[in-house]
């Protein structure tokens, strides 16, 4: 191996408390590097991302003239600037510096010390010799650009949008639906507090659409994204409506003229309780306030044989037969995704009866059917329009099973609660909630629990097993029979009632995959998306730039959601006001004088950054748009591109201290 | 179109009627069977509760002779039996260290499982092999207006077999519409039926058997069809004594749903064992 | 019997205490039953609701479990329950937490037979021990033989209630007291007597 | 010699895993975070992208004396810079023909998608080829390239 | 022409090789009389009788240019390798064969067992009935027979003794060798000690004439003779597999003016720590497909992939030989 004698390497071991060093013998490894070639120094401390560690850094780098500073620590996605800054204030290149995870790939990981320290010390040697072969290098600065676009206009989308915006920032709102609101507008009241949804959310709606600084595009999908933090380029598509929303100003009067003279189409916004027309609007309060045409369901589209009553109707010529898909491209600095969820597939639970017996619903319908301006007005009925004495909730349907999904969803007992309460308000029923587990942590929530025990409602605790019509008795005919243990007794019950309510879980929503791969960041396991780290940064993402907020990241009530909106904002705004960003420099450059110009190479890169000089018959590299991935280094024959920070002979080197004492 | 077969005990006995219209109606749709040399037991759920590598074990052997017999797939008809092979397989497959010790075994008795064999139920054969046309085709008799109560039992549906649904199984109730029955919906199809707790425990047992033949009556079957020897044995056997007993008539028809089939196809009735039932006989209009 | 017995609460019925359990049972019986997660258990019961027989257990499937890993050895392997399991796999289909509940009655039943501690004079694992001993010894099941035997074992004049079944049968042609046996037995009990 | 050849336990296997930044070695922190416990086996290099993996590094890895060369990256479809893994996965199975003519198990080199979420996978992964190494036993690469035989 | 200048002492030895380098130092042609004006041939065993005894007994440092050319193979090759690296001022691995290993060096792809049984016991050309193999010592009635002992391993020239320059080629361009002498016979600076002369510093892309596009995208591989090569475009591109992409420049593309794909014999560039990776991630980053079954079809269309990166450089590669 090549040797490099001007390297005088500077080693610091961090303990990080107990986290280190009870499973890594720090000082001995630090006793080992010190005798490794080209270290001055070395010195195991506390905790190294501490102020005094970084001053000894400083100090150590005066004194001892050193050139390279090693640490082993932590993982470098977490302290790697943190080190390097110090690197730069003890007036060396910031690149002259080498992290060695000890933490996250060692001392968390095993469970024999002795392994652990041999390991530790392993990649000490490694990165001691490779930091040797390290090269000065500057970061580039680049301009945040500072509009906002904002995926998602549920709750947390739109808190996020009305903050970012009151901040004095542009942003862009993109909504899939032909309305903002989300599931929080399908919802009669709230929990613990009651109040109702519609009356907190909708004054929120219409503030998104009035605000100056809020481009509201609803019906619109993001298509692509290109770009890095700061500097983004997102296309937008917007689905056709068939009606000019500039010009619609939410009369109706073409949905009274519609050809269909009832409604004959299930109504997604009632979960399918009533009926709709194909030119409708989601719900009166809806955001904007502008029909569209269902072009599976509407005769124009389906038959060209309908006399359009509906335009005829409209006296601002709103209407756009042939409207197609628009994609708009928008340049943005940061993106906020709160995509949020979809509720459990109550058909993927068999064994309690959805789909099968029309009796059993789930949350949201009965959401919808105690809501006063749902499809009956408020007043509970079953289907067949009589008035249930006897209510089963089944709680955790979907959720804490390893068949469907693993996790709790967190809001289901408290909604369930609610249920209970509205369902009893309404009904005057016998309630009777099955729980595995009742989780009720947060504000008021304990208290809302209380509440429901005192109002004649039965807790039950035990997993519903089947729902069924099997009547064993003339009590159980003709009535859903709920079969569970009641665990607490330690005997199985069979409870019939006239109406089944499934509380459904929260899972990702069903495009979640597809939105991840646009926007390049990275899912959980259950596929919600993943945070950059689950306590110090709960809405950031691996990719810099890109924020998430709500139950895209994870189950989530309200509350909760409209905080973590909050946050997301805010991250996005010290982004924004902090003016640039810095590039790590570790793009790739072309050496003319070995370039053959083969041009295997250019069709590697993703971003057409390389291009072929015809002139000099070579290829060459622009730094600029080179995201650093680096293969195009190793398909060259001649060895002519090389990566910065990850040049050949440094991850040799790297090998070789791996393996060579 | 040839397959192994495997009979397992009950069916050389008390199920030897399932054995017989099972074999009259795959010679009637062509599908030839080679019976698998000198079977042994499966151990059924006994062999569980004693002995559990044993259990593995003699059920392996089976396999072994299998693939030796290159029996690349085999009909296992008993659904003890059934579940037996897929579970041995289950275990030999993921646990490799019952799949040393099950192949040092069947070594010393110069045999090897490679995990080559597949085990195949008739009704999976049936349904999603020949598939419900081909055999509608057959129906020389179709079952006009009879109402069938299809039961699935416990062990055909549940933990290992993939061939059906497990939470609402339908391919008996295929068979029936393809031979021109109705099949009646109700919510017992996959109950446990006691298994052989009619002769251990009997008052549970024929409780057990009691609300299935009373479920299905109520819901207007005409018939019960069954895919096990046990379910079919309990039910059949036990109806007379369970009506006796709890003063309840629960006396229905219980076939099995080959004996059904051969009935449509016009295959005479003593080939199918018709005449040997307990339980009263099918009215055909 | 040990120390604590001699303590004032042990003549109450609900009370155990620490020194009675077998602290190793759970992990014994999780090992059994192919390392069945059933300290992942959760209490939920749907077992208990899911099972056909549990309306006449001593104790429900979940409450099994619950004692299991706790340590409830003498309870659990004494009392009935895990023999009125008819392994019709419901509960193991339908645990949220994936615990093969059918499997960890199986050990328990070995279990039980391992110490000698079943029910006396239970019908189950005496049905269950004749079954073993004649396919060991024969390597097929003939039903009279076995039912037979099994009387002889439990109760013979239990058997008295199922001779006009017997008979109808027999009469049917549908039990017969010689069914072809295997053609080659030595290979197969070489397997089992190793 | 290695350190770990000259640790008093039984004798491990030395991975030398290249591990790609986003997904990972995002994973391998993950499994850090999650205490999930793993061999002590593998030493991470962490590049940008599993297309930065030259062929060379894992030839190098082998007769510096690795017994085992664990390659990590996105999932198809996932890759962080849209389809470096498809490149890497094109020089994996390239190399894995020549590592075989050479006379290299060719168990010592793997190639495995872990995605950023997937921590128990890394865990998996790192135990099974730590399993598997062990099985194989240390690698001869080394000391046939050293030991010129006359 | 001035005689001022004493003469140099020229040398020129073979180890394993095919003869084919002594032939590139005859092939200067007429270009010998200057080469003989300016030196003395002091030892050349295919052209001259001198034997070894004659060498050992030279003074040390007494010859100035030795061109060895082959591989090492058996210990008469390791022998006057160390007894010329003794005598010569400047030891010069000349061809692919002393300075990679070259086709002899494709035998470490098997041992010495499997050489010998294959050539003393299965070739089709072989009547040796009772299977003997050459021993290095053997009692014949006229006396003891030493011979040459066979290696398992064959080695370049450096791995052996310490070498001056490398000339690579197979063989290497005979105007190359002129140059390279009448360099050090005008006096000019000597390059660096241990660098490869007469040849490019770039690779044969960059002399080849051929077409090149960044349309790579094999599905798969042909031999020459299964395409028409339109004569025109990047062989890779046509499928057929050239190593010019990691393969140094300097013969003058001379394969690929010929219609054939280059096969490497020249090795990779300065840096380049092994040849064989370094042309299999060239290749292997044009191939197209993202099904690993799509790839290794493709790869599968490639006629033993080891041999063919390695064919002029296992000896010299970072693996050296077959593991087991």
């Amino acid at each position: 191996m090549p040797i490099n004698d001007e390297a005088r390497v500077g080693f610091y071991i961090c303990h990080c408390g107990h986290n280190i060093a009870n499973m890594v013998d720090v000082t001995s490894v630090a006793e080992y590097a010190a005798k490794l070639p080209n270290v001055v120094l070395s010195r195991d401390y506390k905790y190294m991302c501490s102020d005094p560690g970084q001053e000894m850094i400083l100090k150590d780098a005066e004194v001892f003239k050193l050139n390279r500073i090693v640490v082993a620590s932590c993982s470098p996605l977490l302290h790697e600037n943190t080190f390097r800054n110090a690197t730069a204030k003890a007036g060396i290149n910031q690149f002259y510096f080498q992290m060695v995870n000890i933490r996250e790939n060692a001392s968390w990981v095993h469970e024999d010390k002795e392994l652990a320290t041999v390991k530790a010390k392993d990649l000490v040697r490694a990165a001691i010799s490779r930091v040797v072969f390290h090269k000065a290098l500057e970061k580039k600065k680049v301009p945040v650009n500072p509009d906002v676009l904002i995926v998602g206009g549920g709750i947390s989308g739109i808190s996020a949008a009305l903050n970012i915006a009151n901040a004095g920032k542009k942003v862009y709102l993109v909504e899939k639906d032909p309305t903002i609101g989300g599931y929080m507008a399908k919802f009669d009241k709230t929990f613990p507090t009651l109040d109702c949804a519609a009356c907190i959310l909708t004054p929120k709606m219409s503030a998104v659409l009035k605000h100056p600084g809020i481009t509201l595009m609803s019906y619109s999908e993001v298509a692509a994204v290109e770009g890095y933090v700061g500097n983004y380029q997102v296309k937008v598509t917007r689905k056709p409506r068939y009606i000019i929303e500039e010009k619609c100003v939410g009369c109706f009067a073409c949905i009274d003229a519609c050809i269909f003279k009832e409604a004959k189409f299930s109504d997604e916004f009632n979960e399918g309780l009533s009926k709709r027309k194909p030119v409708y609007i989601p719900f009166p309060q809806a955001t904007p306030q502008v029909v569209l045409i269902d072009d599976k369901t509407c005769i124009h589209f389906k038959t060209g044989k309908c006399p359009q009553s509906c335009a005829k109707a409209c006296d601002r010529n709103a209407f756009d037969f042939d409207q197609k898909p628009v994609t708009q491209e928008l340049e943005v600095g940061t993106i906020l995704l709160c995509t949020g969820f979809q509720p459990f597939d109550a058909a993927r639970a068999p064994y309690y009866g959805y789909g099968r017996y029309p009796n059993v619903y789930t949350s949201l319908e009965v959401e919808r059917l105690v809501n006063a301006s749902g499809p009956t007005g408020g007043n509970v009925v079953l289907r067949d329009k009589t008035r249930p004495k006897s209510i089963g909730i089944i709680h955790c349907v979907g959720s804490r099973d390893e068949k469907t999904n693993k996790w709790c969803s967190r809001v289901c007992c408290m909604y369930s609660l609610k249920l209970a309460h509205l369902l009893k308000e309404h009904t005057d029923a016998e309630i009777y909630n099955f729980y595995i587990d009742m989780r009720t942590p947060g504000k008021g929530y304990e208290e809302f629990y209380d509440k429901l025990l005192n109002e004649g409602v039965h807790f039950i605790r035990g997993r519903v097993a089947e729902v069924s019509d099997w009547a064993i008795n003339e009590h159980e005919k003709g009535k859903l029979v709920i079969r569970a243990e009641d665990t607490l007794i330690g005997m199985v019950r069979r409870i019939p009632v006239d109406m089944v309510v499934l509380a459904v879980g929260i899972e990702p929503g069903k495009d979640a995959q597809d939105i991840r791969r646009v926007f390049n960041i990275s899912c959980s396991n259950e596929g919600f998306f993943l945070e950059r780290h689950p306590k110090l940064a709960p809405v950031e993402t691996f990719t810099d730039g890109i924020f998430i907020a709500g139950a895209c990241q994870g189950p989530k009530d309200i509350p909760d959601s409209v905080a973590q909106a909050g946050a997301a904002a805010a991250q996005a705004l010290a982004l924004i006001d902090s003016g640039f960003v810095e590039l790590e420099p570790n793009t790739a450059f072309i050496n003319e004088e070995l370039c053959c110009g083969c041009q295997v190479c250019i069709n590697l890169c993703p971003y057409h950054a390389i291009t072929f000089d015809e002139t000099k018959s070579v290829s060459h590299i622009n730094e600029a748009i080179c995201k650093g991935c680096g293969t195009c280094v190793a398909a060259c024959g001649s060895g002519a591109i090389t990566q910065n920070l990850f040049e050949d002979q440094q991850i040799l080197s790297e090998i070789y201290g791996l393996l060579v004492e | 179109m040839k397959y192994l077969y495997y009979p397992g005990c009950s069916l050389k006995s008390s199920g030897k009627l399932y054995e017989i219209s099972l074999l009259a109606v795959l010679k009637r749709l062509g599908v030839e069977v080679e019976e698998l040399e000198n079977w042994n037991c499966c151990g059924a759920t006994n062999y569980m509760s004693i002995n559990e590598s044993y259990a593995i074990e003699i059920t392996a052997r089976n396999l072994a002779i299998a693939e030796r017999m290159v029996g690349i797939e085999m009909i296992v008809p008993c659904a003890a039996c059934f579940m037996g092979f897929l579970k041995t397989q289950k275990y030999m497959e993921s646990d490799p260290v019952t799949r040393e010790k099950v192949n040092d075994l069947l070594n010393k008795a110069g045999l090897s499982y490679t995990g080559k064999v597949k085990i195949r139920h008739p009704l999976d054969v049936l349904v999603n092999h020949l598939g419900t046309d081909a055999l509608a085709k057959t129906a020389e008799m179709p079952l006009k207006g009879i109402k069938v109560a299809s039961y699935y039992g416990c062990q055909l549906i549940r933990p290992y077999a993939t061939f059906d649904d497990q939470w609402n199984p339908h391919t008996m109730d295929d068979i029936a519409r393809a031979m021109g029955a109705t099949p009646v919906d109700w919510p017992l199809k996959s109950r446990c039926c006691s298994g052989s707790m009619t002769s251990t425990m009997t008052g549970i047992g024929l409780r057990m058997n009691y609300v299935i033949l009373k479920e299905a009556k109520s819901r207007g079957a005409d018939v019960i069809i069954t895919a096990c020897p046990l379910c079919q044995f309990n039910l059949e056997c036990f109806q007379g004594k369970i009506s006796r007993k709890l003063k309840e008539d629960v006396r229905i028809p219980v076939m099995y749903f080959t004996q059904l089939m051969g009935l449509a196809m016009g295959i005479p009735a003593k080939q199918l064992g018709l005449k040997q039932m307990l339980s009263p006989s099918l009215v055909l209009t | 019997m040990n120390a604590s017995s001699s303590d004032i609460l042990t003549q109450g019925l609900t009370v155990k205490l620490e020194a009675d359990l077998d602290k190793n049972f759970g992990e014994t019986i999780a090992r059994e039953a192919h390392g069945e997660k059933l300290f992942g258990c959760i209490q939920c019961g749907n077992c208990s609701a899911a099972c056909p027989l549990s309306v006449w257990m001593d104790y429900t499937p979940r409450k099994v479990i619950a004692m299991v890993r706790a340590g409830f050895k003498q309870e659990v392997l004494s009392n009935r329950t895990v023999w009125l399991c008819a392994s019709c796999y419901q509960c193991t289909v339908e645990c949220p937490k994936g615990i093969k509940i059918t499997d960890v009655m199986y050990a328990l039943k070995r279990e039980a037979i391992e110490n000698k501690v079943y029910p006396k004079n239970f019908p189950v694992p005496i049905l269950a021990r004749t079954f073993f001993n004649e396919v060991k010894r024969t390597g097929r099941i003939n039903e009279i033989f076995l039912l037979t035997i099994y009387y002889l074992r439990y109760n013979i004049f239990k058997m008295l209630g199922y001779a006009s079944l017997g008979m109808k049968l027999f009469m049917k042609r549908r039990l017969s007291l010689f069914e072809k046996g295997m053609s080659d037995k030595k290979e197969f009990k070489a397997m089992l007597n190793q | 010699m290695s350190t770990i050849e000259n640790s008093n336990k039984d004798w491990s296997p030395r991975i030398i895993a290249f591990f790609c930044n986003w997904c990972t070695y995002t994973a391998s922190d993950l499994a850090g975070v999650s205490r999930l416990r793993y061999a002590p086996t593998t030493r991470v290099i962490r590049v940008m992208c599993s297309g930065r993996i030259d062929p060379e590094f894992v030839i190098e890895a082998f007769t510096q004396g690795a017994d085992g060369i664990l390659i990590g990256g996105c999932h198809p479809g996932d890759c962080h810079y849209s389809e470096g893994n498809y490149k890497c996965l094109r020089r994996y199975h390239l190399l894995q023909r020549v590592i075989g003519q050479m006379g290299i198990d060719q168990r010592r080199l793997r190639l495995e998608w872990i995605s950023a979420s997937e921590g128990k996978r890394l865990q998996e992964v790192v135990n099974e080829m730590t399993e598997t190494l062990r099985q194989l036993g240390p690698s001869p690469i080394k000391e046939v390239v050293q030991t010129v035989i006359k | 022409m001035a005689q001022d200048k004493p003469k140099l002492k020229l040398a020129v030895y073979w180890g394993a090789a095919c003869g084919g380098c002594c032939v590139s130092v005859l092939d200067v042609h007429e270009k010998l009389l200057d080469i003989l004006a300016h030196a003395d041939l002091v030892f050349w065993p295919i052209a001259l009788d001198i034997k070894y005894q004659d060498v050992e007994q030279m003074p040390d440092q007494s010859i100035d240019i030795t061109l060895f050319n082959g591989a090492v193979r058996n210990s008469e090759n390791e022998h006057m390798a160390h007894v010329l690296r003794r005598k010569s001022r400047i030891l010069v691995a000349y061809g692919s064969c002393a300075y990679l290993g070259g086709i002899p060096g494709l035998a470490n792809f098997y041992t010495k067992e499997e050489v010998f049984r294959r050539v003393y016991e299965e070739s089709e050309s072989l009547d040796n009935p009772q299977k003997i193999h050459p021993l290095p010592e053997n009692e014949v009635t006229e006396g003891h027979l030493h011979i040459p002992s066979f290696y398992n391993d064959v080695l370049t020239l450096a791995q052996v003794v310490d070498v001056d320059y490398f000339i690579p080629g197979c063989p290497p361009q005979s105007e190359r060798l002129v140059e390279v002498f009448m360099d050090i016979v005008n006096g000019s600076d000597l390059p660096l000690k241990g660098s490869v002369i007469g040849a490019s510093s770039k690779v044969q892309c960059d002399e080849c004439k051929r077409k090149k596009s960044d349309k790579k995208g094999i599905t798969r591989f042909y031999r020459p003779w299964e395409v028409t090569d339109d004569g025109m475009t990047c062989l890779n591109e046509q499928g057929i597999l050239c190593m010019g992409p990691a393969t140094r420049a300097g013969c003058g593309v001379r394969c690929v003016e010929g219609n054939a794909p280059c096969r490497g014999c020249y090795g990779p560039l300065d840096g380049i720590g092994d040849a064989g990776t370094r042309i299999l991630s060239a290749i292997a980053s044009m191939l197209d497909g993202k099904e690993p079954e799509e790839i290794n079809r493709a790869i599968d269309s490639i006629v033993d992939p080891a041999g063919t990166f390695y064919r002029f450089s296992l000896p010299g590669s970072k693996l050296r030989r077959k593991v087991s």
